[in-house]
């Protein structure tokens, strides 16, 4: 059947509103072998979106390497899983809420930590730690203080009130994101491993379960704007943002968890985006049964709504389950004992399709694999630009007297100064289990009741994938891989967080596959597969697309917790050494943006090999106790990262080191390197393990003193050092 | 000792005081929860910290009218040791079983750091092996307040428990971190049975947590 | 019935809130706005057909839950 | 002259604390009350001896700080 039975003017632009595409409303009528009705117009636009479907981004995502020994549950479900021994697990997962959080920054951003902790605890596990990655435009743009705190804001009350530390993150601030700003989440979870709980519906006529909130009128279309570009009219479309609840989560998750000790759950799933519609489809979908719903079950919070209204509400709170029929009534009563709604809305079919009746009136009636299979996937045309240009800087460009200097205004920068105002505000330490807090590499937290612990780090230079989306896209994975192993942790798996531009752009979707094929090289190299994952597609304002922003979320495991690692230097007389090869890298360094402002020089390139093997003599060293303090060498280069150890533990240091090129030494950012602080007594055999792994290593200087001082250049006060670095944010 | 933790919905220190509690008391807590009415025998009862119905309204504005409150208050007032953290504070404020009031922080945002705070009356049986201490502090309304008639009668009868100080015990406004009124991190009631405070000493009760201080509360309560 | 329930800080006591948006305001050039005061308006549907009643129960609630006499004064209205 | 504002919610917008306020209520005993809702009530003095002028400072005020539009709605009333 095709088209030609309908009024092409007035329904033209009822699916255009809908997101649709008129081939896909053509490919709607002929599965269906009839038009739809609005419910069904709906819920075809939920599903189909870029969001829920992933239809420009899934043949790319595919190519991502997805498991390895530890991995329970790679990507697919709720959250990804791993093993990290003694029958326990880690879950996880990180999320966007990017278009919400440029609306209404504190309910956005609020409600993105809501949809994360639900997606990891809808898998058994309990939430423990939270992290989250900000891209903000320009400090001075007029929008962007007010966004700043707004986002921070609602980070921290969601995390704050549901009592999950909030244990880190990153911040950056770039033009490229002042129409668009990105706030991506992550929660880490623990569980056991023979308690793990998946979204597959089963057993017909099993009751469908609906608990949590009520259904309101908020957030109808939300799935659908987070899939449109962004002009200027789009701050009329206010009203479907959503306000969080984090009471109702809290009380949630423990009424979730109590029931997951019963027997009683067979299929569980959280109301995210397109919240109902999704659910129900996605847990039809994945058991290979059909689900029929009788809507005027579902507890509403307002009057009259309509079928369309309660399938497209993105209210927060909620969850779908399928649950044992004999255990209703204890479900029922945990949930009562939570102040909880708690309805059977529906049950499982063997029709293989979705039906909902309303009023007794059958309104709509879909076969589940046209809304899921036949869902469409797009190979984009895509174009990939050559990398920009790699510029090699000589020593004469530099004026070396100037390098404190430097140091003092790069480390005052917003993108590279303390980020305390913000950790301050989320409470990073509640749960007691927190042993490596927010300014240190990685966060650890203890897995409650062990000696053992997590380790996460999120990370990404947009400025290294612009300019070589390969490159780039191999660096925030290097990056979270890097942190971990500084923190003493063994790396074990990521997820991702993809952010880019509109995809029908080819520049754009080249980037995307660039970063992908970065990643994937990665990962592979490093054992370090992505078990989870998001995708957010069309961060444009007005034609101008955000940075390729492919957020990683990495995670280890500390087996014995006194092997964990900080960036603070510990002890006066303790010697500093540089890991790695340092090769005076400028190229879109922070040196250069901050001191020059240029954004030019290309994107340092990442020998894999060199990773794994220094970051094996990392891990090695620090499981034979050789080292006090490490830390890696990340953004602004050797001499921020030396500012950093010596800031953190509040000691001096007397560099003595010869250079011809102290500026590319200082301030270039090559890979793969980390500094270490090693005590006096175990110089020795440092040297001597070095050189058996054929890693380079150099030595900076001696610990101690009120201050950095060069040999031949001069020095900077602690106090001076650590007033630059807080100054930004506290002013801001 | 025979020790209970109340839970309300929205409580989220909870464990982490039991933890502490069984650490350091040797034995685990029983935990209450809300909706129960009664607590027969208690040598020490703690409502921790937390978001109890969310902080909606007013901070343990709601906790207060709890059912299991009406006990906790009789406990009190037989001379049962009881202790509030965080949000338990504010819970024994809105109570009426300790003076004053919590409002914002000045700076109008939620702080969680690492604070030092100094026992000002050092015999009662919560602070008798307290020193200067330091331990986190993380909420957003920890502002105390009291009227100047309540001021004096809280210092006549040596009911300030704590009050924040530098690392040298000098109690002054750059070490005030929340615009407390006399730097006050904690009180107690008349008969120093009843202990209400801001900071988390159960956050800083073993090694890990990278500061122990918290330890000396409930070593006090065991001598 | 419909009731209006004003709740404001006490003249004597130190509004942290008021004096961060007097600010904010001033920054954005009211430097013609002073004594800033926030407090809450809670509005709720009560079942009664006794005016006079509904006021009563309304008193009530702030007394027992809804004000900190400690801190706030209130004072209620209500509507047919 | 004294500024009376009020900020409420929106009427499709969730208010958590509305709800939570109205179950309290009612394990008080107030199970006569439905439909809580929470805003805020800001009281400012303005320098202004034109009453029109002062409204549309205020209204002003609220559209560019003190009431979030996504979500909230506005009220200004000027007194003498
Ligand atoms: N970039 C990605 N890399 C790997 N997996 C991904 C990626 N994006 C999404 N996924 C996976 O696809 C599935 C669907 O994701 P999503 O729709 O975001 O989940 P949810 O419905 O829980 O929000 C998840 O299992 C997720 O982990
Ligand atoms: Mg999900």
């Amino acid at each position: 059947m095709t088209s030609s039975n309908w009024h092409f003017d007035t329904e033209k632009s009822l699916v255009e509103s809908h997101g649709l595409k008129l081939d896909e409303f053509e490919k709607i009528v002929e599965g269906l072998g009839r038009e739809p009705n609005l419910t069904e117009l709906g819920i075809f636009s939920a599903m189909w979106n870029e969001h829920c479907s992933y239809k420009s981004s899934k043949y790319w995502l595919k190519k991502l390497p997805t498991s390895g020994e530890r991995v329970i549950q790679g990507p697919g479900e709720n959250a990804g899983v791993i093993d990290i021994d003694d029958g326990d697990v880690a879950v996880f997962k990180m999320e966007s809420h990017n278009h919400p959080s440029f609306l209404e920054p504190y309910q956005g951003a609020a409600t993105g930590v809501g949809g994360i902790l639900r997606d990891v605890f809808t898998m058994g596990a309990r939430p423990v730690a939270n992290m989250n990655a900000l891209r903000f435009g320009d400090p001075n743009h007029p929008k962007t203080k007010h966004l700043v705190s707004g986002v921070v804001g609602g980070i921290g009350g969601y995390g704050n009130c549901i009592g999950i530390p909030t244990v880190g993150g990153e911040v950056n601030f770039h033009p490229s994101y002042n129409g668009n700003i990105l706030v991506n989440a992550m929660t880490v979870g623990i569980a056991k491993k023979d308690k793990i709980f998946y979204s597959a519906a089963a057993g017909i006529g099993n009751p469908v379960v609906y608990v949590g909130s009520k259904t309101g009128r908020d957030g109808i279309h939300g799935a659908t704007m987070a899939s449109a570009e962004f002009d200027d009219d789009s701050e009329e479309k206010k009203p479907t943002v959503q306000v969080g609840d984090p009471f109702t989560e809290k009380l949630l998750l423990e009424a979730c968890l109590e029931l997951m000790k019963e027997d009683a759950i067979i299929a569980i799933q959280d109301m995210g985006a397109a919240g109902l519609t999704s659910s129900s489809i996605e847990m039809a979908s994945k058991g290979n049964v059909g689900i029929d719903i009788n809507l005027s079950k579902v507890p509403m919070r307002a009057a009259n709504m309509t079928a369309y209204e309660l399938m497209l509400s993105e209210s927060q709170e909620r969850m779908l389950m399928v649950i044992q029929p004999k255990k209703e009534e204890l479900a029922r009563s945990i949930f009562k004992k939570w102040d909880l709604e708690f309805e059977v809305i529906g049950e499982v079919t063997d029709t293989k399709k979705l039906i909902l009746h309303m009023n007794g009136e059958e309104q709509a009636s879909i076969p589940i694999n046209i809304l899921v299979e036949d869902a469409p996937e797009y190979q984009r045309d895509y174009i990939v630009n050559d990398p920009s240009p790699l510029i090699s800087f000589e020593s004469k460009d530099f004026e070396d007297k100037d390098i404190l200097n430097d140091l003092l205004k790069m480390i005052s920068h917003p993108n590279l100064c303390s980020r305390k105002w913000i950790w301050e505000q989320y409470d990073h330490m509640v749960m007691a289990d927190t042993v490596v807090r927010p300014g240190s590499d990685a966060a650890v937290v203890r897995v409650h009741g062990t000696n053992k612990g997590i380790a996460i780090s999120t990370d990404c230079s947009p400025t290294y994938c612009r300019h070589n989306s390969y490159e780039g896209g191999k660096h925030a994975v290097v990056e979270t891989w890097r942190n971990i192993v500084a923190s003493g942790a063994e790396p074990i798996a990521i997820t991702d967080c993809m952010n880019f531009g509109n995809p029908e752009k080819p520049e754009i979707m080249g980037q995307f596959v660039e970063c992908i094929r970065g990643m994937g090289d990665a990962c592979s190299k490093l054992n370090y597969p992505v078990i989870s994952g998001n995708v957010s597609l069309y961060n444009e304002t007005n034609g101008e697309g955000i940075y390729p922003t492919p957020v990683i979320g990495g995670v280890g495991l500390i087996r014995d917790l006194s092997n964990t690692m900080t960036i603070d230097l510990k002890n006066e007389g303790n010697v500093l050494y540089l890991i790695g090869e340092s090769n005076n890298h400028l190229g879109n360094s922070h040196y250069l943006s901050i001191i020059q402002s240029r954004e030019d020089g290309g994107t340092p390139s990442i020998n894999l090999d060199d990773e794994l093997k220094n970051g094996k003599f990392i891990l090695d060293c620090i499981s034979k106790k050789l080292l006090k303090s490490v830390h890696d060498v990340g953004e602004g280069g050797v001499l921020v990262a030396i500012a950093e150890m010596c800031i953190s533990g509040k000691q001096g240091i007397k560099i003595d080191i010869t250079k011809d090129f102290l500026h590319g030494f200082f301030f270039g950012e090559d890979q793969a390197r980390y500094l270490v602080e090693v005590s006096q007594n175990k110089l020795e055999q440092l040297e001597v393990d070095a050189s058996k792994s054929a890693v380079k290593i150099e030595r900076i200087g001696e610990i101690g003193g009120t201050s950095i001082s060069i040999n031949s250049i001069g020095e900077v006060e602690l106090s001076s050092l650590i007033d630059h670095h807080t100054k930004w944010f506290n002013e801001f | 000792m025979k020790t209970h933790v109340i839970v309300f919905p929205g409580s989220n220190c909870d464990r982490d005081v039991a933890v502490a509690i069984q650490n350091i008391i040797g034995s685990s807590p029983e935990m209450v929860w809300h909706k129960d009415s009664t607590i027969n025998q208690s040598d020490l009862i703690v409502v921790p910290g937390g978001f109890s119905y969310g902080d909606y309204l007013r901070c343990g504005a709601m906790a207060s009218t709890s059912p299991i409150m009406k006990s906790v208050i009789e406990n009190a007032n037989k001379g049962v040791p009881v202790m509030g953290i965080c949000n338990g504070f504010q819970i024994l404020i809105e109570s009426g079983l300790l003076q004053g009031a919590l409002m914002r922080n000045s700076s109008l945002s939620f702080i969680c750091r690492d604070i030092i705070i100094k026992p000002t009356n050092t015999k009662t049986i919560f602070t008798n092996k307290s020193t200067i201490s330091k331990m986190p502090i993380a909420h957003n309304e920890g502002n105390y307040f009291a009227n100047s008639n309540q001021i004096k009668e809280i210092e006549d009868n040596d009911q300030i428990a704590f009050q924040y100080c530098d690392e040298n015990g000098d109690i002054n406004a750059h070490s005030n971190p929340n615009g407390s009124i006399n730097n006050i991190a904690g009180v107690f009631n008349k008969s120093k049975n009843v202990l209400g405070m801001m900071p988390h000493p159960e956050r800083a009760a073993e090694s890990i947590h990278g500061c122990d201080d918290g330890r000396n509360i409930f070593e006090s309560l065991l001598s | 019935m419909l009731a209006k329930i004003h709740i404001t800080l006490k003249k004597d006591v130190l509004d942290p809130q008021g004096s961060v948006i007097a600010n904010s305001l001033k920054s954005l050039g009211f430097d013609n706005v002073n004594d800033v005061r926030q407090g809450k308006f809670i509005e709720l549907e009560i079942n009664s057909n006794n005016k006079e009643e509904a006021e009563k129960q309304c008193n009530d609630m702030c007394e027992k839950l809804l004000a900190n006499l400690v801190i706030e004064d209130y004072s209620v209205e209500i509507e047919n």
